[in-house]
């Protein structure tokens, strides 16, 4: 396990961001070499929003996940092998198997629980603030989740309870709606932040693909939470990946090449668009290439040493046996 | 008669009833779900999309809104998706639907029915995996309907449709490339008629949903030892023919019965609990029940597999009380 | 039973809010009578909204109503004897004795249905709506409800389909809260239309005691809904009646003297302040009388005569047996 | 022993908890209800005033909020009032609370305690009168107490207030002025033990919450005429001590179950198929059930009171299954 970026640490966010896309790569070819992986909903293209965000938070913060948390589970600093082979219904997962990709945890780094149920983790977030502060507690809790979340009433009801309770709950809302494409939100809202608003929760909305950006406002955030000023809503607007909601494993917009971020007229294929303007990965490395923080052999280097280390995770996974069904009926009550 | 899939005799029961009143409203998206057979509805969107409303993610309002489109006339087919997503709608089903024509003295009628897919999916977990059947059938005022068949699925769903009370349409993805014989002119199936899908005479295998299919492989493998068993879908859970359970029991003595849900209180409970109350003196043999075993659903491959309660569960339990 | 009043008739208006009123009285010793009634939930101190709003209807239009209903039920015109039967328990009640208080419905005369479910009623009515506007018709359907009922989930995700749909629905929310008293609205918002106002439905806010500004308001409303401009959010701020919540029933503010519409002096007792200040009869009467449109003594006349009939409606609902314990499994199904 | 009502004993394991463990925190009001017993809850209030949030009508999120907190390290009770009302949580129940510690591998543990009245209350009508416990005890990981007297609403809450497991504990508003003895000092009783209230050689009533108190009713007016009934309350539904209940049908001979909810697939069909699965050959009679009939809960006081499993039906019931 690597700890998670420092805040302020361009180079350590960056090395996060690639983490995340290097272990959602990692999780398309598993589930193309496994079928009963199934139905993965990927990270890719939220990791600015991701690593930023991570990089604001401190040990003991506590984090709620929805069905798209596998970068936020790696970036918080649990260990790839592990999540992997949960990802896999492998003995050694992080949940024993029992989990799954739709329910990864590490409650040794804070990722308390994911939940697939649209709405849940904000719930179970609310309800995290709540007991944090019950216990007097700085630390904070944070959930995230998608655009069509707030269509759940458990969504509205929830930031209904944080904000009259003023809980330390910080609202990630990764907006990735896109036109006409479902599933996306269907807020009769002129904007998402109108109903959090409505709300009296203090809004800030961010270019989700711009890691800098995010990182200064999820700073802002978590300080104005910690200081005892109730509930933020965080929403970070991003373009759609176009493999986001796949039903067969696929690369729709290839293999990452980092190169990319300096040799921008190799970019080409059917989604060229989304990999010069809205791939946030490639646009940090251009940005850290440009202002001097990385040298391109830098940036290649973080890139295979992250590389490295998956495959080795990926071998982790590999070798780990399944369950014993004869441990079916263990562990259902504490 | 005709061969066609689960999916598409589904379809049909659809489109007949949208041909037949331009009334019908449909709400909900991917009602063939999201497989290969999904493309089976497209007939449907193309003649009536634009009968077809695609609701957010709202379960709780999405029911509320067909129960009060339906209170005001205007027949109703909700899809839901994953049976598990109806948990946010259950106090619009149980305490909307499921009361409104008793609690209005018959003012109100409820013509809707819910569709939702139950059960272990390969890889669903613990929170998408749901049989609510049980539940559900713990209320009054809500048929159920558990369709098996492309002809049961196709004749029940147009009874239900045309019928006047909120109805509970739970089934199993996995039956959705099953093929069929289907009549080719339109016709209904009714509520409460269990089909004998196989006499026998040594034991009675009582399962709903996909389970029917797993009881019956268990009775051919059971056929070639020499137990004669017969196998018994009751279609529609609510209302239920007790008659033809409780005299299949009295006939073979023996009963074992199956759910793909978990056990405690559940169809099979009720079923065993039948023959407890109208078959006892009749019983050969303690009675049998294979279900899911009460844990929730573990993602693991093997330990999801090891949660399915099918033929060879089915075959060794039917050995046990055998003797 | 008796028309409900036209749009405009204030006489008529006036009369349906004595109407009313003196329903619910009467409710009140009927309870007092018949322990078994129990718990009710009186809309007395609401009748200025209450038959204003009606007014502004049209037959085919669609009520749904809350736990607070019966002011809706005689408003629309069912018939008050078998409203009180219904309420007893009887076999000519409204619902054969099967809903009771709390769940009064007259199909005849458009009221649909009372769930006592808070945001059950909300949830119906769109519902209702969507169902005559995909049958085309020029209806429109009405929901009442409480403003503690804008804290549940169903509420909100309903307001919001009716939103997107332009589904043709009067929101009505009577707004009786009171700072400390529960049960009321706990919403985060600074005011209560905040939150349909985010979710773009077309809010009006008026003073619910006053019956000429809710006619007002209330016609603006459903015309626009007729219109096709989508459902409209109505609030009517009410000040709670002291006996809004009673678990035995009692008359706090003692019997209705609406001589006391022009005797202002003899307004005594611990709630003087509501009758003078509040009591939206009290004040319409007062108004009526003061700008020429009734005299005292027609003013008097009409309660008589809603007395009378209130008296042989009581009658015949005391008369009607309960229903025969072996129709118990009858009507389950249609 | 002091002799104490049911309310006292409930809030004083409340004030133990709060007492022992001061992260313990309480959501809800109105803990003992409007009626009679209320006051009883002051001492609490008093105490403990600022560990107990009274919150807005939602309960999803309220749900949500507890079983977060939970997670979290926080103790907590959430009391809803009328089950009824849980119907609007069901998913926050069934899909977080009851699966949290096995989906997370054991990682995650959920101490709460969920409250809630269940049951027919004078003209609750179809809306307010739900007994939810069956549809709840057929999910995984989610313990169900439901106890009767005043010595076990203390003991048994404070066991469960102690342990680590979500826990649905369900009783009615009738139970609350009910006393009893409770002993002085802390104690804890087990869950999973049943309290055999009479022994009896003739025949085995099993019921739960209030039905226990019109079971032992029963079975006096039984002993009258010579029926020497058994009555066992299992107190906790999951776990169920089946033990117990088996055994004492294996040496009566004769089996009535009685719910004050819905029959079909109830806890009563659940200990009917027990009996028929492990008692099946000591059967000297049918198995009987008594529950309430399946019709939504009119609001007619001689209808209401006609869907109530009370003494008389129980009588009547035993009577008929000993011939
Ligand atoms: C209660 C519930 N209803 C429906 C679903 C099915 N579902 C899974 S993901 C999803 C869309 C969620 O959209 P969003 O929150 O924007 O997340 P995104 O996938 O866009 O990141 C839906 C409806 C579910 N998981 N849970
Ligand atoms: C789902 C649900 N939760 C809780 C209740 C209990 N309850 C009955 S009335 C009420 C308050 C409603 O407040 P409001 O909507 O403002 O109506 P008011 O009584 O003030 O007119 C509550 C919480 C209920 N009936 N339904
Ligand atoms: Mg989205
Ligand atoms: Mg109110």
């Amino acid at each position: 396990m690597t700890a998670p970026p420092a805040a302020g640490d361009r180079t350590a966010i960056f090395t996060c961001m690639v983490l995340m896309r290097r272990f959602e790569e990692e999780v398309l070819r598993i589930a193309q070499d496994h079928p009963y992986v199934g139905r993965q909903h990927l990270h890719i293209g939220h990791e600015a929003t991701g690593a930023a965000v991570v990089s604001a938070l401190s040990p003991g913060d506590l984090f709620h996940t929805t069905h798209r948390n596998h970068g936020y589970v790696v970036a918080l600093g649990a260990d790839p092998g592990r999540a992997f082979a949960e990802i896999m219904g492998r003995r050694d997962g992080l949940n024993k198997g029992r989990g799954g990709p739709w329910h990864l945890c590490d409650r040794s780094v804070g990722m308390q629980s994911t939940s697939a149920m649209v709405g849940g983790s904000v719930g179970l977030a609310v309800g995290a603030g709540f007991g944090l502060k019950q216990q007097g507690a700085t630390a904070i809790a944070v959930t995230h989740f998608g655009d069509g979340t707030l269509d759940e009433g458990i969504c509205f009801e929830a930031m209904n309870l944080a904000s009259i309770l003023s809980l330390p709950v910080l609202f990630l809302c990764e907006n990735n709606a896109k036109e006409g494409q479902r599933p996306s939100s269907m807020l009769a809202a002129k904007a998402l932040r109108d109903l959090p608003g409505a709300l009296q929760i203090h809004c800030i909305v961010v270019d989700g693909r711009d890691a800098d950006a995010v990182a200064e406002a999820a700073t802002e955030a978590v300080a104005r939470i910690r200081d005892g000023a109730g509930p933020v809503f965080l929403q970070t607007n991003l373009e759609r990946w176009p493999g986001s909601h796949q039903t067969k494993p696929e690369f729709p917009t290839g293999v990452t090449d980092l190169t990319l971020a300096w040799e921008e007229e190799r970019i080409t294929g059917a989604h060229a668009d989304w990999v010069r303007d809205h791939d946030g990965l490639r646009a940090f490395a251009k940005t850290l290439v440009a202002d001097g923080t990385l040298s391109r052999e830098q940036v290649l280097a973080i890139d295979r040493e992250v590389l490295d280390r998956l495959s080795d995770a990926r071998a982790f996974a590999e070798a780990s046996p399944y369950p014993e069904p004869s441990a079916l009926l263990d562990g259902v009550f504490a | 008669m005709t061969t066609k899939t689960y999916a598409e005799a589904l379809i049909e029961a659809l489109m007949e009833k949208a041909a037949d009143d331009d009334r019908f409203a449909i709400i909900g998206r991917g009602i063939l779900g999201h497989g290969a057979q999904a493309h089976f509805a497209q007939p449907l969107m193309d003649a009536y999309g634009a009968r077809i409303t695609d609701p957010p993610t709202s379960e709780g309002a999405v029911a509320s809104m067909g129960i009060g489109a339906a209170m005001s006339g205007t027949p109703m087919f909700v899809h839901f998706g994953t049976a598990s997503f109806t948990l946010e709608a259950v106090n619009q089903l149980i305490h909307e639907a499921g009361v409104a024509h008793s609690m209005s003295g018959g003012q109100i009628t409820v013509p809707i029915v819910f569709h939702m897919y139950h059960g272990l999916r390969r890889g669903g977990a613990g929170q998408h995996s749901s049989s609510p059947q049980s539940m559900y059938a713990n209320n009054p005022g809500l048929q159920l309907i558990m369709p098996t068949t492309p002809r049961d699925v196709k004749g029940m769903l147009r009874t239900v449709l045309n019928g006047n009370n909120p109805t509970l349409f739970i089934d199993h993805g996995a039956l959705l490339g099953t093929e069929g014989e289907v009549p080719d002119a339109p016709y209904e199936i009714p509520l409460g008629v269990a089909d004998i899908r196989r006499e026998g005479a040594d034991v009675t295998i009582v399962a709903t949903s996909r389970a029917v299919l797993w009881a019956a492989e268990a009775a051919e493998r059971l056929a070639a030892d020499g137990i004669d068993a017969e196998v018994i879908d009751p279609r529609s859970v609510v209302p239920l023919d007790s008659e033809a359970i409780v005299s299949s029991v009295r006939k073979t003595g023996r009963l074992v019965t199956v759910d793909e849900g978990y056990q405690m209180c559940s169809i099979g409970s009720e079923i065993a609990a039948l023959a407890a109350e109208r078959a006892a003196d009749a019983l050969k043999a303690p009675v049998g029940r294979v279900a899911r075993p009460p844990a929730p659903v573990p993602f693991s491959p093997p330990l999801e597999e090891a949660m399915m309660p099918g033929p060879e569960r089915i075959i060794e339990t039917v050995r046990k009380i055998m003797g």
